[in-house]
């Protein structure tokens, strides 16, 4: 049961093609585990994140690795503008609350909610819409992958992740709509060492750990 | 010399109620927690995941697990929670938020909201402001009377939109203007501003106030 | 900001005819403000409650002040069984987990959803079906209430709640989906004595706080 | 004297593989935990907010904020985690719950379950178990293999559903029984039965494993 791994054994799981969760948001990313992505042989990967505008995600598209994304932010990213100048289609901005909440409904079951979030923009090309006590609303459907990549501020060997703070976001709900979770974990502790009220992501998502630094 | 952003700063956190929570966008939105008057207390919310952000924290107290949107380091304050996004978005979509207040590149005058995108230039994504201006409570638009000299509350919106029909209230360097349905109206003039003067620069018309007022400038 | 009051002043919120959700599962439902509302003369209320099991509702029921119901499960509660017998509109019964995800969805601004769960049996009549991935779901629609009543292990004085164990349950998610929400707490601390981390429901859900025993 | 229920919570242990998330139903099922092989790790989950519940307290221990989904005092695991009903739930729908197992009143050849209302019986509601049967990627039904002389092993359930083809394995004093495409097939069979004996007392024909073994009696 103790899901600590090098940090190529963890990485050694992701294959050319799949899609990719990464949580984080301005901060909190798993920078650890995108360098180490970077230095794999895997490609073709459709990238789930908040922003693409942090180094790390320009990095792993300068090196040919995404061939889309689905993302609510884009700035500071010249090589996702480029792709998106090139093939519209491969790059899909949503707002960032449908973004969190299709990620929750991949993880709980929910193939599909509607929300007045979008309504009379760009974001309702292509959705069906439906009134609600009189508010047109779009059909959103579930996101799931098959990785979630996250950062921990604490894991157990089991994989039960503390994240503090602000550092929640989105990779709270990411370990529960993909196959397979990898954590970098700033420290890891025994089983029994996080609170069972603190616990943001059950083990029973997690995969594999990785301590940063290491 | 007049500090433009803060004197509408300060004029939008005269806007805000007792108990409100609270959301600020980037740029003059962020200063609106600085301005609010004493007596009143509003709940600022962070769509990264906090209700209740406090002041910058103290050189040398920085936690990198406690950041803004923007990702600058920040506090909680006592009675706040944090969340994740499922919880955050729950929150703004849910309608708990009385009050958005963010930057527009433009705003009719129905209402219409395009703050994402221009056209031409470069793609910087929509983040969290579709979501916030669709269900906060009350929309208003904090920033410059005109960019570049080119009117940016106009007839109809000519950029893609944020949202349609959401603004409630612009406040400018100029002066304060409620989305109506009979179009904009001028409640509060700033004292070096003229309705004329202020309608030269404002490509929808406005109507004026029976009580218009000056905007203290206190 | 301090929303202490007195039981009777909380109370006093609630009106004829309203729709009352009542946090609980199994335990720890708010039972002196099940008490307090027998004491009063509003009738005619829609009771949302996971179980209508217990004694406090029978009596309720017995006192006529409930003129409908939507909950999981009857079990234990002879008048609930009447009313159903004699008005089966009055009485919707719904799974458990539908019944969660409404009130959630209640709370989040999600006026509706889908679901698998409930299709091919009594739950799916009246209801829009709708596949998703050849999976038959339907569509379910959000609840929401006029008043909440939650217990709390712990409040602060502007209504921030930490919910201990199991007792989060529906009450977590109840006061987002109320217009109104009143809370018995077992203590009662200055605000900051909750840590931000263990917040259950925060304190602008919240409108009137009442201390078990007094 | 056989203890009927034990024997059967048994063997729905062995059914368990190390490392699954399961929910117990009441009855039989609860019973289930009591039998887990040594060297194998189970994760119960409790649909009113546990992952990782422990055994009943000690006298004294009994923390009134720790129940399970039966109101019972229990305890929670080094490890565990709370969940308020939109995260159980979610755990249970979103498909994490690796193996459920219920009672049924009428289970049948196809796979249906009728575990909730026996027309002209007082109501009793629903509870989690469609959800639970619907979305686990197991379903284990464990229960007596009749109920009062009367088969519930069935060709078509006559009572209302709790939700149609979810069954996988029935699991009774008599055998193990795997619902198929072609229908019912006895895996497993007790000392104390012979097919034929099992046969007479259920409805749907059985089909026999070409590979079946005894039940393990230890």
């Amino acid at each position: 049961m103790n899901k600590q791994k090098s940090l190529k054994d963890a990485l050694s799981h992701i294959k050319n093609g799949d899609t990719v969760m990464v949580g984080g948001f301005g901060a909190s990313y798993p920078f650890m585990l995108l360098e180490g992505l970077l230095a794999t042989d895997v490609g073709e990967l459709t990238i789930i994140a908040n922003s693409m505008g942090h180094e790390a995600f320009v990095t792993l598209m300068e090196a040919g690795k995404v061939s889309s994304v689905i993302t609510t932010f884009l700035k500071g990213n010249p090589v996702v503008l480029k792709m998106y100048a090139d093939n519209p289609d491969s790059v899909t901005i949503i707002p960032q609350g449908t973004f969190a909440e299709r990620i929750r409904a991949g993880g709980a079951g929910i193939p599909g909610f509607y929300t007045p979030v979008g309504v009379g923009t760009f974001v309702e090309e292509k959705k069906e819409k439906r009134t609600f006590a009189d508010k047109d609303c779009l059909l959103e459907t579930a996101l799931k992958a098959d990785v979630a990549l996250i950062h921990a501020s604490v894991a157990d060997k089991w994989g039960n992740c503390l994240m503090r703070g602000t550092t929640k976001n989105f990779g709270a709900m990411m370990p529960a709509a993909a196959d397979y979770t990898i954590v970098e974990a700033e420290e890891i502790v025994p089983v029994g060492g996080i609170d069972p009220e603190l616990v943001t992501v059950p083990h029973i998502h997690v995969d594999a750990i990785v301590k940063v630094g290491e | 010399m007049l500090d433009v952003k803060n004197f509408i700063a300060k004029r939008v956190a005269y806007e805000l109620n007792d108990g409100d929570v609270v959301n600020l966008g980037i740029g003059i939105p962020s200063l609106v927690a600085n301005h609010v008057p004493k007596g009143k207390r509003v709940f600022v919310q962070t769509e990264n995941g906090i209700l209740g952000q406090g002041p910058a924290p103290a050189t040398g107290q920085e936690d990198k697990a406690i950041l803004d949107a923007s990702s600058a380091f920040t506090t909680v304050l006592p009675g706040g929670k944090f969340y994740d996004s499922a919880g955050s978005f729950g929150l703004i979509r849910g309608g708990h938020v009385d009050v958005t207040v963010l930057g527009a590149l433009q705003v009719d005058e129905r209402g219409n909201l395009a703050n994402w995108h221009i056209p031409g230039k470069m793609l910087v994504g929509i983040g969290g402001a579709m979501d916030l201006v669709t269900c906060a409570k009350k929309v208003i638009v904090a920033m410059e009377h005109t960019a570049g000299g080119k009117a940016k509350i106009m007839k109809k919106c000519t950029y893609p939109l944020t949202a349609p029909g959401v603004v409630d209230v612009i406040i400018t360097e100029m002066g304060v203007i409620d989305v109506t349905e009979k179009g904009l109206v001028l409640r509060e003039i700033a004292p070096w501003a003229t309705v004329e003067g202020i309608q030269a620069i404002t490509e929808a018309p406005l109507k004026v106030s029976d009580n218009l007022k000056d905007i203290p400038t206190i």
